[in-house]
C-alpha cells in the first residue's frame, strides 16, 4: 500500500511509540498517564490499518474508556491532595536502559532477520468471524474468562470494601512485632 | 507498512514497558508500564494474523489480552489502594519490608 | 521355631523396630516399664545371635556366591526398579552381627541410669539397632542404603539431646559428615545399577552378588578410569564412617559428646560398617582397582595408626584419648585388608570384632568413671586405683588389652595384621609397629595419671563401680580373654570367607 | 480429531464440580452473615472432593483432545487434576484451622482457592496458547487475591503489590514469546505450533521464544531467576495460602511446561520412550543450568533464613530445581521422576507447613525461636514437623528420599553426571537449615515450657500427611506405576 | 612326669585367677596357694630335670605341639612345649627361685595392704616365666616375654601410691616395648620368608636357604633387640635400676635371677639363627653394657642400686659370652647368676627389713645383730666376684676364656677387647661387691638408732637365703653342665650349604671339652670323659663341617681354646683378688680415703654417680620429643587437616561466588568450613532478594536476556 495510508501509518507509529517514550520517561504521572492515553490511541489507529476493525474499537473501550480512567482515578486515590508533589522522579535508569535497549536490539533484530511467509493483506471485517470463532473454537477460553472476570471482579470489592477485619489485623501486627 | 516494521513498533513498545516497570517508584506508574508491554503483544499478534492471511487466532488472542489486561488492572489497582491505606503510599520501593 | 529360623535375620533386624513401637505407646511415667521393654527388645536378638551361632555352617564362603550365604531370605521388593529384600549373612557379617546384638543388649543396659526423656532415648536406640543389624545383612545394595541411612537419624538425635555440652554442634558434624559420605555413596549406586544386568532377567539389578561378577558389567563400566572413581566415591563414603585419616575429624567430637552407651555403639559398630562396606562391597565389586589402591590404602592405615595414637597421647580427656585411639586401631583393618593376604584380611575382620569389644568396655569404663566425677580431665584425677580397686583392674585389663596384651583379643588381631601385611609392604609395616610403642605409651601414661600414683584427696570418696555396670563388663572381658586366648572359634567364622574374598580380588591378576 | 465442545463436556466433570462450588460459594457469601462461618469451608471440601472423584475415575483412556483442541484429556492431565485436588483440599483444611485467616469473611478466600484451583485444572490440560495464557491468569489473578487476603497487614499487601506486578510482567513476556509463535507458525495450537516449527528453521525467533515463555512458567516455578517474587510472596500470604502456592501452582506449572516443551520444541521418539529435539534450539542444557542455579541458590539462601515460611519458600525453590532435573533428560522417565517427586513433595511439604501453622496459631509468629524446644511443648507436631523436614532433605526410610533416587537415578542414567554431583552437593547443603528447626525444637530447651494444643482435625490431618511419607519411603510401588502411567499417555 | 610338663604353668595361673578373685577371703589371704602351686612346680620340674639327668644326651629333646590358630585350610600358628636340656635346667632354675622368693615374701610382705594382690602377681609372674621357658616357637615365647613384661610392671608397681614406683613401672613397660618392636620385626622377616615361626621349623627353613644374607643378619638383630630390652642391655639398661622401686623380693626373683635372664635365653634359643655378623654385635653390646654399669655401680651408695647395676653388668657378662662363642658359658653364667644373685637380693632384703633404710652410709657392722643373712651374703658374693670354688667362677671364667679364644681366633686384634673389658670389670666387680659388703657388714655402726633396731630375720626370710647360698658353689654346675648344655650348630653359617649337615653339633668338642677342661672342679675325672665322649660324638663330621665354620683344624682349635682358658683363669683369678683386696684397703683399713680418691676424680665420679646420665638423655631426647611431637600433631590434626578439607570448600564457593567474603572462615574444622562457606555465600546471595520489587523484574529481564545471549551466541 502506499500514498496516505502510508502516512497514517507512520503517524500512528510515530504517536504510540513517542507516546510510550514519554510514559517511561515523563516525571509527572498524570502527564504520564494523558501520554499512555495517546499511545494506546495509536496502537488502535494501527489495528484500523491492519483491518483489524473489531479490536480496535475494543481497543477504544476498553483501554482508552476503561483502563486509562482506572489508572487516572488510582492516581488520585493515591496521593494525598495535600501534598502536591505528583512528580514521579524515576531512579535505577541506567542499567534498566542498558537492558532494554540490548534487549530492542535483539527483539528487532529477530524481527527484521526473520523470513516471514507474508502474504498480501486484505481488509476485511473481522467482527463476524470473531464472534464465530468465540462461539465454537474458542468457546472453552471465553467462558474461562468469565469465571476470571467473575474472580478479578469479587477480589477487587473484597479488597476495596473497607474491612472489618482491620482492628483485629491491627493487634494481630502488634502480635507480630 | 510492513510486518517487521510493526514487528519493531511492538518491540520498542515492549521494551519502553519493560523500561517504565523498572524504573517508576509510583506503582500505578509501573502499571502502565505493563499495560504498554501488554499492548506490544497485541501489536504482534495483529500484524501477524494480518500479513500471514488472516489468521484469526492471533485477533482472538488479542481481544483475551485485552480482556485479561482489564482484569488484572482492576485487580491491580485495587491492591495498590489496599496498600495506600495500609502504608500511606504507592511508592513500590518504600514496599520493602519482606526481604533477605 | 521353624519359622523363626527361616526369618531369623529379619526377627533380628526388626525385633528392635518392633520394640520401640511398643515402647512409645507405654503410657506416660511408666520409665520402669520402657527401660524393660528396651532390655528385651535387644535381649532377643542377642538369643537369636546365639542361634545363629550355632547353626551356622562354617565350611561355606559366601562372599560371592549367592547360594554359599545362610539364612538368606530372598523378596521381591519394588518390582519396577528391581529393588529386592535380600538379606543373608557369611563369614564377613556373622561376626559383626554378634557383636551388633550383644553390644545393643550391653549399651541398653549401660543406659539404665538415663532418666531424662527416657521414652525417646530407647525408641531411638532401638531403631539404631535395627539400622545396624540391616546394614549387616543387606545383599542389595538398595537395601543396603536405606539401612545405612537409617542410622544416621537416630543417632544425630541421641547425641544431639542427651550429649554434653557441645553436643549440637557435634550432632550436625556426625550428621552432615556422613551425609555427605553417603551421597556419594547414592550416586555411585545409581550408577552401578544402570550399568549391569541380572544374568537372569537382564533388566537392571541392586544385587550385590550380581555386581561382583564382571560379566554383568556393560562397557562403560568395564573402563578403567570410571572404576576408580565409583570406586573412590565408595572408598570416601566408608572412610568417613571408619574414619580414615583426613575424614576422621568428625570421630573426637561425637565420641566426647554422645552419652556413654552410644560412644560405645559408635566405636564398637558404627566405625565398623566403613571397613565392612569395603569387605563387602568395594572390594568384590572392583577387585582391579583395589589392587590398584592397595599400596596408597596400606599408606592410610599406617598413618592411622601412627597419627591415632600420637593425637590420642597429645589428649587431656580420657574419652577423647579413647577415641584417637580408635582411630588407631581402625588403621590395623585398614593395613590389614589392603594387604590382601588370607592372614591380614582375617586379621582385618579379628580386629573389628575384638577392637568392638575393647573398645566398648572402654568407653563404658570412661563412662563410670564421668557419672561419679562428672568431668574426664585426666590430669584432674590421680591415684583412683587405692580407691577403686575394682575399677582400677578393669580399666587396666581394658587398657592392656588395648594397647595388645598377648592373651587378649587385641593382640591376635593385631599380630595376625603385621603377619598378614608384611610380606606386601615391609617398610610400611616396619612403620606401623612403631604404633605399637606409642599405644603402650599413651595408654600407660593415663593409667598412671589417672589410677595411679598420689590419690588426689578430691576424690577419696569416690563411689566403686555398681553391680549394674560389672554385668555390662564382665562379658566383654571374658570374651576379649576367650577370644585372646583360644581364637580359633570365632577365626572359623571368619576363614572361609576371608579368603575367598583374597582369591576374589587376587583372581584379577 | 479434536472433539467438539458438546462431546467435551463429559469429559470435563471435575471442572464442573469446581466451578459448580465456586458459584454456590458466591450465593452462600451472599446469604450467610456471620463471617466466622465454617460453612463455606465445608462446602469447598464438598466441591474439591467430588472433582477429586470424579477426576479419578474418569477414564483417561489413549487420551484425546476436547474443546476443539482447547485442552487434552489424557493421563497427565488427569495426574495433575487428582494432584492440585489433593493439594488444595488439604489447603482447605489447614485454613481452617489457621488463625490468619480468622475473623475474616471466608466466602471470597474459599471462592479464590477454587478459581485457582480451576485455572490449574486447566493449565494441566491446555493444549492451546490461547487457553495456556487464559489458564496461567486463571491460576495467578485469584493468587495474587489470596497473597493480599490479609488486607490489614503490611506485608501482606506488599506481598500482593509485588506479586501483582512481578506476575503481570512475567506473563507479559510470556505472550509476546507466544506471539512470535504464532507468528511463526499461523497457529495456536502448540501440537500444530510443533509440527511446523519442526519444519522451519527460524532459530533466532525460536530461541527468542523458547526464552520468553520459560520467563513465564519459571515464574510460575519460581525457577532462578525467576524466582526473586516467591520469598517475600511466601512470607508475606497467609501460611495456608502459601502452603498452596507451594505445590498447587508449582505443579501446575510444571505440568505446562513439561507439555508446552515437549510438544513444541520436541518430538517423541515412538518406543525408545524417549524425546528428541526438532530444532538447533538446545533448551534442555539452557534448563539444566537454571536447575543446577535454582537449587543451588533456594538452597544457600535458605541456609540464612530465620523465619521458617520464608526458608521453607527458599527450600521449595531448590525443590524446583531438584525436579527441574528430572524435565532437561527428554526420557519419559524423567517426566515420571518429576510426577512422582511431586507426590512424595505433596505430603511432605504440606505437612511442613501445616506443623507451622499450628504453631503460629499458637506463638503468634513463625520464627525459628518460635520452635525452640517444641519437642516438649508439642511433642507430636514436632515429631512429626521433623518427619517431613528430614523427608525434604531425603533420608531414608521417608519418601522424600525416593523422590530423589528416582530423579537422582534418571539423571546419572542420562549420564549427566555434573548435575547430579550438584544436586547431591546441594541435599546435604539443605540438611544444614533443616536440622537447625530440628534442633530448635529437639535439642534447644524451650523458653516457655507452656504446652502447645494440637487440635483434633490438625492432628488427624497431620498423620494423614506423615502416614504416607513414611510408607512411600518403604513401599512406593504403585505410585511409581501410576506415575508410570500417567507419562506414558502424555505424547499424544 | 615330662608328658606332664605343660601343666607347669598353669598351675600359678589358676592360683592368679583364684588369688584376683577371693584372694582376700581366703585364709592367709592365699598365699600359702600361689606357694603350694609353685611348689608343686618345682617339684615336677625336679622330675623333670631327673629325667632329662637320666638321659643324660646332650640332644636331649621332648617336643609337642597342636595347631593353635588356623586361617585359610592350613594350620599357620601351633602351640605346645619343647623341653631339651637348657629349658630343663631354666624351669628348675626359674622355679626354685621362684619358689624360695615366695617364701621369703611370707615374711617381707607381711602385713601389706594387698597382700593377696601381691602373691597372685607373683603367681602370674611365675606363669609367664614358666610359658616362656617352655614355648616351642617365636610367636609364643614373643607372648610370654610380653605377659612377663606385664607382670614386672604390675610387680614394680606395686606400691603405686608411691609416684616413683608406678614411674618405674610404665618406663620399664615401654622400654621393653622398644626392644619388643625390635623383637616382633624380627619375628615379622622370619614369617614373610619362612612362613613358619617354630624354632625348628625356622631352623630348617634357614638351612634350606629360604632366609639368608643381610635379611638373615636384620632378623637376628631383630630378635636380639627383645634381649636387649629385657635383659637390660644397653642402651636400654635405664629401666632396670628404676625397677628397684618394687618390693625387694621382686627385684630378686624378676629382676636378677629369672626375667632379666630372659633374653639371655632367648639368646641361646635361637642361637642357631645368628650370624657372625649378629654374634659381634651381640658380643659388643654385653661388652659395652658389662663395662658401663660396672662404673656405675661403683659410685652408689643404695644397697638396691649396687645390685641393679651389677645384675646388668653380669647380664652383660652373660651376652658377650653368649656372643663370643661362649654358649655354655652364657648359659651356665645365667644358672650360677641365678643363684647368687638372688640371694643377694633376699640377703639385701633381710638387711632393709631389719634396718628400714636402703643406704649403706647408714649401715655397717650389722654381721654381728644378723649373722646368717652375713655368712649367706658373703657366700654370693664371692661367688660375684669369682673366687674359686665358687659357682661365680666356674661360669664367668668359661665366659673369660670364650673371650680370649674368640679374640686369638680371630683375625683382627681389635676383638682382644673383649677379653680385656671382661677382665679389667671382673676386677671392678669383685671391688664394688666387697665394698658393698664392707660398708653394710664390717666396721663400726654408723647409724646407731637404725643399727639397735636390727634384728635377724624370721626363718621364712632366712632359710630361702641359706638354701641360695648353698647353691652359689660350683660343684653344683661343674660338669655335667658342660655336657648337657652343648652349643647347637649355627644354621646360619650353613644356610644354603647342604642342609644334611645339620645334624651335627657343630665345632665342636674344641669349646666342649675347652669349657670343661680347666680342673678346678671336683669332678674334673668325669668332664675328660665327657670331653671324649664329645669329641668321639662328633670327631670325623666335625672335620666336614668346620671349614664352614672357620678354617682351622680341630687340633689347632682345640689347643688355641685350652691355651686360652689357662690363661683367662689365671688373669680373672689375680683381678678378682686384686679387686677384693683394694675394696679391704679402701673401706676396712681406711688406708686410702675414698672421698678424697673421690674429689680427685670429682667430675668422674659425678659422672658415674648420675649413671652416665642416660635417663637425662632419654628424658631430654626421647621422650620429651616424642610427646612435643604429638601435640604437634594435635595442633596439626585441629587445624591442617581440618583446614586441607575446609580449603576445598573454599575453592566451591570461590568458583560459585566471591569468595573474597569467606577468608574469615578459613581457620576452623573442615565441616565448620564447609558450613561457613556456605552460609557465608547463601548470606552473599540473599542481599540479592533487595525486597525492592524494580530489583526483582530487573533481575527477571537481565536474566531472561543473558541466558537468551548465552544460548544464541
Amino acid at each position: 500500500m502506499s500514498g496516505p495510508a502510508e502516512y497514517i501509518f507512520y503517524a500512528a507509529a510515530a504517536m504510540t511509540v513517542g507516546a510510550a517514550i514519554l510514559v517511561a520517561i515523563l516525571p509527572n504521572i498524570l502527564y504520564a498517564a494523558v501520554a499512555l492515553l495517546f499511545s494506546f490511541a495509536g496502537v488502535a489507529g494501527l489495528y484500523i490499518l491492519l483491518s483489524a476493525d473489531f479490536l480496535a474499537a475494543t481497543q477504544i473501550l476498553i483501554y482508552v474508556g476503561g483502563i486509562i480512567v482506572l489508572l487516572m482515578f488510582a492516581v488520585f486515590l493515591s496521593n494525598r491532595i495535600s501534598d502536591a508533589k505528583i512528580t514521579n522522579p524515576t531512579h535505577f535508569r541506567l542499567p534498566a536502559a542498558a537492558i532494554c535497549l540490548v534487549l530492542f536490539g535483539v527483539l528487532s533484530y529477530a524481527a527484521v532477520s526473520t523470513p516471514y511467509a507474508v502474504k498480501k493483506g486484505v481488509y476485511l471485517p473481522t467482527t463476524a468471524d470473531i464472534g464465530e470463532l468465540l462461539m465454537t473454537r474458542y468457546l472453552l477460553p471465553f467462558e474461562v474468562a468469565s469465571v476470571l472476570l467473575l474472580a478479578a471482579l469479587i477480589g477487587a470489592a473484597l479488597l476495596s470494601r473497607p474491612d472489618r477485619a482491620a482492628p483485629d489485623a491491627g493487634e494481630m501486627e502488634e502480635g507480630k512485632r | 507498512m510492513t510486518l517487521d516494521k510493526l514487528l519493531v513498533i511492538a518491540a520498542a513498545l515492549f521494551c519502553c514497558g519493560l523500561y517504565t516497570v523498572m524504573t517508576r517508584r509510583n506503582a500505578v506508574a509501573v502499571l502502565m508500564g505493563v499495560e504498554l508491554i501488554l499492548n506490544a503483544t497485541n501489536i504482534n499478534f495483529v500484524a501477524y494474523s494480518f500479513f500471514l492471511n488472516r489468521m484469526m487466532g492471533g485477533q482472538i488472542f488479542a481481544v483475551f489480552v485485552i480482556v485479561l489486561a482489564a482484569a488484572e488492572a482492576a485487580v491491580a489497582l485495587a491492591i495498590f489502594l489496599r496498600m495506600f491505606s495500609t502504608t500511606g503510599t504507592v511508592e513500590v520501593d518504600a514496599a520493602d519490608q519482606l526481604k533477605g | 521355631m521353624g519359622f523363626i529360623d527361616s526369618h531369623i535375620l529379619s526377627f533380628m533386624t526388626f525385633l528392635p523396630l518392633l520394640g520401640a513401637g511398643v515402647i512409645l505407646c507405654v503410657p506416660k511415667g511408666k520409665n520402669e516399664t520402657i527401660k524393660w521393654i528396651a532390655a528385651l527388645a535387644s535381649f532377643l536378638p542377642l538369643l537369636l545371635a546365639v542361634r545363629l551361632w550355632f547353626t551356622y555352617d562354617r565350611t561355606v564362603a559366601g562372599v560371592n556366591v549367592a547360594s554359599q550365604f545362610q539364612f538368606v531370605e530372598h523378596y521381591s521388593w519394588i518390582p519396577s526398579i528391581n529393588v529386592e529384600y535380600f538379606v543373608g549373612a557369611d563369614g564377613i557379617s556373622m561376626p559383626m552381627l554378634l557383636l551388633t546384638a550383644l553390644l545393643s543388649f550391653l549399651a541398653v543396659i549401660g543406659s539404665w541410669g538415663i532418666d531424662k526423656k527416657i521414652r525417646g532415648y530407647m525408641a531411638l536406640f532401638l531403631l539404631l539397632e535395627t539400622g545396624m543389624m540391616g546394614t549387616f545383612i543387606a545383599l542389595d545394595f538398595f537395601l543396603f542404603y536405606v539401612f545405612w541411612e537409617v542410622m544416621l537419624l537416630p543417632m544425630y538425635f541421641i547425641i544431639g539431646v542427651w550429649g554434653g555440652p557441645r553436643k549440637e554442634y557435634a550432632a550436625i558434624k556426625f550428621f552432615l559428615y556422613t551425609l555427605a559420605g553417603s551421597i556419594l555413596m547414592l550416586i555411585v549406586l545409581l550408577a552401578l545399577y544402570f550399568n549391569t544386568t541380572n544374568p537372569e532377567t537382564g533388566a537392571h539389578t541392586f544385587n550385590l552378588l550380581h555386581y561382583m561378577s564382571q560379566t554383568t558389567h556393560n562397557a562403560w563400566l568395564k573402563g578403567f578410569d570410571v572404576r576408580i572413581l565409583l570406586f573412590l566415591g565408595l572408598f570416601i563414603g566408608f572412610a568417613i564412617k571408619v574414619p580414615l585419616f583426613p575424614f576422621h575429624t568428625w570421630l573426637p567430637d561425637a565420641h566426647v559428646e554422645a552419652p556413654t552407651a552410644i560412644s560405645v555403639i559408635l566405636a564398637g559398630v558404627l566405625l565398623k560398617m566403613g571397613t565392612y562396606g569395603l569387605m563387602r562391597i568395594s572390594f568384590p565389586i572392583f577387585p582391579d582397582v583395589t589392587v590398584y589402591f592397595a599400596l596408597p590404602m596400606a599408606i592410610l592405615g599406617v598413618i592411622n595408626i601412627i597419627y591415632g595414637a600420637l593425637c590420642a597421647m597429645a589428649q587431656s580427656d580420657l574419652k577423647k584419648l579413647v577415641a584417637y585411639s580408635s582411630v588407631s586401631h581402625m588403621g590395623f583393618c585398614l593395613l590389614g585388608m589392603a594387604a590382601l593376604t588370607p592372614l591380614g584380611m582375617v586379621g582385618a575382620s579379628m580386629q573389628m570384632f575384638s577392637h568392638g569389644l575393647i573398645t566398648a568396655m572402654l568407653f563404658f569404663l570412661v563412662g563410670v568413671v564421668y557419672d561419679r566425677a562428672h568431668h574426664r580431665q585426666i590430669d584432674g584425677f590421680g591415684g583412683l586405683g587405692a580407691v577403686v580397686p575394682v575399677y582400677t583392674a578393669f580399666i587396666g585389663f581394658a587398657f592392656f588389652a588395648s594397647l595388645g596384651l598377648p592373651g587378649l583379643s587385641g593382640f591376635i588381631a593385631e599380630q595376625l595384621v603385621f603377619l598378614g601385611s608384611f610380606p606386601v609392604f615391609r617398610t610400611l609395616v616396619v612403620v606401623g609397629a612403631v604404633g605399637i610403642i606409642f599405644v603402650a605409651a599413651f595408654h600407660l601414661w593415663a593409667l598412671q595419671r589417672v589410677f595411679l600414683g598420689p590419690l588426689n584427696p578430691k576424690y577419696a570418696t569416690l563411689e566403686e563401680i555398681n553391680a549394674r555396670e560389672i554385668f555390662c563388663l564382665t562379658p566383654l572381658a571374658v570374651l576379649v580373654m576367650i577370644v585372646g586366648v583360644w581364637p580359633m572359634p570365632i577365626l572359623n567364622l571368619l576363614n572361609a570367607s576371608a579368603v575367598r574374598l583374597v582369591d576374589l580380588v587376587k583372581a584379577v591378576i | 480429531m479434536f472433539l467438539g465442545n458438546l462431546a467435551s463436556l463429559r469429559y470435563f466433570l471435575p471442572e464442573f464440580a469446581v466451578t459448580a462450588t465456586i458459584l454456590l460459594l458466591v450465593v452462600l457469601h451472599v446469604v450467610t452473615k456471620s463471617p466466622k462461618s465454617t460453612a463455606s469451608g465445608l462446602l469447598s471440601l464438598l466441591g474439591v472432593g467430588a472433582a477429586i472423584f470424579l477426576a479419578g475415575v474418569a477414564p483417561a483412556g489413549a487420551g484425546r483432545s476436547i474443546f476443539e483442541g482447547m485442552a487434552a484429556h489424557d493421563g497427565f492431565a488427569v495426574f495433575f487434576k487428582v494432584l492440585t485436588a489433593l493439594a488444595t483440599l488439604v489447603v482447605i483444611f489447614m485454613s481452617m484451622d489457621s488463625k490468619d485467616l480468622g475473623g475474616r469473611s471466608q466466602a471470597e478466600y474459599y471462592i479464590f482457592l477454587l478459581s485457582t484451583l480451576l485455572g490449574m485444572f486447566l493449565l494441566s490440560s491446555a493444549t492451546d496458547i490461547v487457553m495456556l495464557y487464559l489458564s496461567l491468569e486463571l491460576v495467578s489473578i485469584p493468587s495474587y487475591l489470596l497473597a493480599g487476603y490479609l488486607k490489614g497487614q503490611e506485608h501482606s499487601t506488599e506481598a500482593a503489590m509485588k506479586y501483582v506486578v512481578f506476575g503481570a510482567t512475567a506473563s507479559g513476556v510470556m505472550i509476546y514469546g507466544f506471539s512470535i509463535l504464532f507468528g511463526l507458525t499461523g497457529s495456536t495450537q502448540i501440537a500444530e505450533i510443533g509440527r511446523s516449527l519442526a519444519a522451519g528453521k527460524a532459530t533466532l525467533p525460536m530461541l527468542l521464544a523458547a526464552v520468553m515463555v520459560a520467563v513465564g512458567f519459571g515464574y510460575k516455578i519460581a525457577a532462578v531467576p525467576f524466582h526473586m517474587w516467591s520469598p517475600d510472596v511466601y512470607e508475606g500470604a497467609p501460611t495456608p495460602a502459601t502452603a498452596f502456592f507451594s505445590i498447587g501452582p508449582k505443579a501446575a506449572g510444571f505440568a505446562v511446561l513439561v507439555r508446552f516443551y515437549y510438544t513444541v520444541f520436541a518430538a517423541a521418539d515412538p518406543g525408545t520412550g524417549l524425546w528428541r529435539l526438532t530444532s538447533s534450539v538446545d533448551w534442555p542444557f539452557l534448563f539444566a543450568a537454571l536447575s543446577a542455579l535454582t537449587m543451588t541458590v533456594g538452597n544457600l539462601v535458605a541456609i540464612k533464613q530465620d523465619n521458617v515460611k520464608r526458608l521453607l519458600a527458599y527450600s521449595s525453590i531448590a525443590h524446583a530445581g531438584y525436579m527441574l532435573m528430572g524435565f532437561v533428560l527428554l526420557s519419559s522417565a524423567g517426566i515420571e521422576a518429576i510426577l512422582f517427586y511431586l507426590v512424595v513433595y505433596l505430603f511432605m511439604n504440606l505437612g511442613a507447613f501445616y506443623v507451622v501453622v499450628v504453631v503460629s496459631n499458637a506463638t503468634r509468629g513463625e520464627d525459628i525461636s518460635d520452635f525452640t524446644g517444641l519437642g516438649s511443648r508439642a511433642p507430636f507436631a514436632a515429631v512429626a514437623l521433623a518427619i517431613f523436614l528430614f523427608a525434604l532433605t531425603g533420608i531414608p526410610p521417608f519418601s522424600g528420599f525416593i523422590g530423589k533416587v528416582y530423579l537422582f537415578a534418571e539423571v546419572i542414567h542420562r549420564g549427566v553426571y555434573w548435575l547430579a554431583v550438584v544436586a547431591a552437593l546441594n541435599s546435604v547443603v539443605s540438611l544444614y537449615y533443616y536440622a537447625r528447626i530440628v534442633r530448635a525444637m529437639f535439642l534447644q530447651e524451650p523458653t516457655d515450657a507452656s504446652t502447645i494444643p494440637v487440635p483434633a482435625v490438625s492432628g488427624a490431618m497431620l498423620v494423614l500427611l506423615a502416614a504416607p511419607t513414611l510408607i512411600l519411603g518403604v513401599y512406593w510401588e504403585p505410585v511409581a506405576r501410576i506415575a508410570a502411567d500417567s507419562v506414558r499417555m502424555l505424547a499424544f | 612326669m615330662i608328658r606332664y610338663a605343660y601343666i607347669i604353668p598353669f598351675l600359678p595361673l589358676l592360683s592368679f585367677f583364684i588369688n584376683i578373685a577371693v584372694g582376700k577371703r581366703l585364709p592367709r589371704k592365699g598365699d600359702w596357694l600361689c606357694l603350694g602351686t609353685i611348689a608343686i612346680g618345682l617339684a615336677m620340674s625336679i622330675g623333670i630335670f631327673y629325667e632329662v639327668f637320666q638321659a643324660y644326651d646332650p640332644n636331649f629333646r621332648y617336643h609337642v605341639v597342636f595347631p593353635w590358630i588356623t586361617v585359610g585350610d592350613r594350620a599357620l600358628f601351633n602351640a605346645g612345649i619343647l623341653i631339651d636340656n637348657v629349658t630343663a635346667v631354666m624351669l628348675l632354675v626359674v622355679t626354685i627361685v621362684s619358689t624360695l622368693v615366695h617364701l621369703f615374701s611370707i615374711g617381707y610382705m607381711h602385713g601389706d595392704p594387698r597382700y593377696s594382690r601381691y602373691f597372685a602377681y607373683l603367681s602370674i609372674f611365675s606363669f609367664s616365666m614358666l610359658g616362656l621357658v617352655l614355648a616351642e616357637s617365636f610367636l609364643f615365647i614373643y607372648i610370654f616375654w610380653e605377659l612377663v613384661g606385664l607382670s614386672s610392671y604390675l610387680l614394680i608397681g606395686f606400691w603405686f601410691e608411691k609416684k616413683s614406683a608406678s614411674d618405674a613401672g610404665k618406663k620399664a613397660f615401654i622400654v621393653n616395648r622398644v626392644g619388643d618392636f625390635g623383637f616382633l620385626i624380627g619375628i615379622l622377616i622370619i614369617y614373610a620368608t619362612c612362613g613358619v615361626l617354630g624354632y625348628d621349623q625356622v631352623f630348617l627353613a634357614i638351612g634350606e636357604g629360604k632366609l639368608s644374607g643381610t635379611l638373615l643378619t636384620l632378623a637376628g638383630i631383630g630378635v636380639f633387640c627383645g634381649a636387649i630390652g629385657k635383659s637390660a642391655q644397653f642402651p636400654l639398661h635405664v629401666w632396670l635400676p628404676d625397677a628397684m622401686e618394687g618390693p625387694t623380693p621382686v627385684s630378686a626373683l624378676i629382676h636378677a635371677a629369672t626375667m632379666v635372664a630372659a633374653g639371655v635365653y632367648l639368646v641361646g634359643r635361637v642361637y642357631p639363627m645368628f650370624t657372625p655378623d649378629v654374634f659381634l654385635f651381640i658380643a659388643c653390646f654385653g661388652l659395652i653394657t658389662l663395662f658401663i654399669t660396672a662404673t656405675i655401680a661403683l659410685a652408689q651408695n643404695d644397697i638396691k642400686k649396687v645390685l641393679a647395676y651389677s645384675t646388668c653388668s653380669q647380664l652383660g657378662y652373660m651376652i658377650m659370652g653368649l656372643g663370643v662363642g661362649g654358649y655354655t658359658a652364657g648359659l651356665a653364667h645365667l644358672s650360677t647368676h641365678a643363684a647368687f644373685k638372688a640371694c643377694l637380693f633376699l640377703g639385701s632384703g633381710s638387711v632393709i627389713h631389719a634396718v628400714h633404710s636402703q643406704d649403706i652410709q647408714e649401715m655397717g657392722g650389722l654381721r654381728k645383730k644378723m649373722p646368717i643373712t652375713f655368712v649367706t651374703f658373703l657366700i654370693a658374693t664371692l661367688a660375684i666376684s669369682g673366687v674359686p670354688g665358687f659357682s661365680g667362677f666356674y661360669s664367668k671364667d668359661m665366659i673369660l676364656g670364650a673371650a680370649l679364644e674368640f679374640g686369638m681366633k680371630s683375625a683382627n686384634p681389635l676383638h682382644m677387647i673383649f677379653f680385656i673389658g671382661a677382665l679389667f670389670t671382673a676386677g671392678l666387680t669383685a671391688f664394688y661387691m666387697f665394698r658393698l659388703v664392707i660398708l653394710t657388714f664390717f666396721g663400726a655402726p654408723k647409724d646407731h638408732h637404725k643399727f639397735d633396731h636390727a634384728h635377724e630375720s624370721p626363718p621364712s626370710m632366712w632359710i630361702p637365703l641359706v638354701i641360695l647360698a648353698g647353691l652359689s658353689f660350683s660343684f653344683w654346675y661343674s660338669g655335667w653342665f658342660g655336657t648337657l648344655i652343648r652349643k647347637p650348630m649355627s644354621v646360619a653359617n650353613l644356610a644354603g650349604i647342604s642342609a644334611s649337615a645339620k645334624v651335627v653339633p657343630m665345632e665342636h668338642a674344641a669349646v666342649m671339652t675347652s669349657d670343661a677342661s680347666h680342673g678346678s672342679s671336683p669332678a674334673g675325672a668325669k668332664q675328660e670323659q665327657a670331653s671324649s665322649h664329645g669329641t668321639s660324638a662328633s670327631g670325623e663330621t666335625s672335620h666336614a663341617v668346620a671349614p664352614a665354620a672357620h678354617g682351622e683344624s680341630h687340633e689347632e682349635a682345640s689347643h688355641i681354646a685350652h691355651t686360652a682358658h689357662a690363661y683367662a683363669m689365671y688373669s680373672s683369678v689375680a683381678v678378682g683378688t686384686l679387686g677384693i683386696f683394694l675394696a679391704f684397703v679402701v673401706y676396712s683399713f681406711g688406708w686410702i680415703n675414698p672421698d678424697r680418691v673421690a674429689n680427685a676424680v670429682k667430675p668422674l665420679h659425678t659422672f658415674l654417680k648420675n649413671k652416665w646420665y642416660f635417663d637425662e638423655l632419654y628424658e631430654a631426647t626421647v621422650i620429651n620429643g616424642s610427646k612435643a611431637f604429638s601435640r604437634g600433631l594435635a595442633w596439626f590434626d585441629m587445624h591442617v587437616v581440618d583446614g586441607l578439607v575446609n580449603l576445598t570448600a573454599q575453592l566451591g564457593v570461590f568458583v560459585s561466588f566471591l569468595v573474597g567474603k569467606f577468608d574469615d572462615y578459613v581457620v576452623d574444622g573442615a565441616v565448620n568450613g564447609v558450613a561457613s562457606a556456605t552460609t557465608g555465600s547463601g548470606s552473599v546471595l540473599r542481599r540479592l532478594q533487595t525486597g525492592k520489587l524494580y530489583h526483582y523484574v530487573f533481575v527477571l529481564a537481565g536474566g531472561a536476556l543473558i541466558i537468551f545471549l548465552i544460548k544464541a551466541f
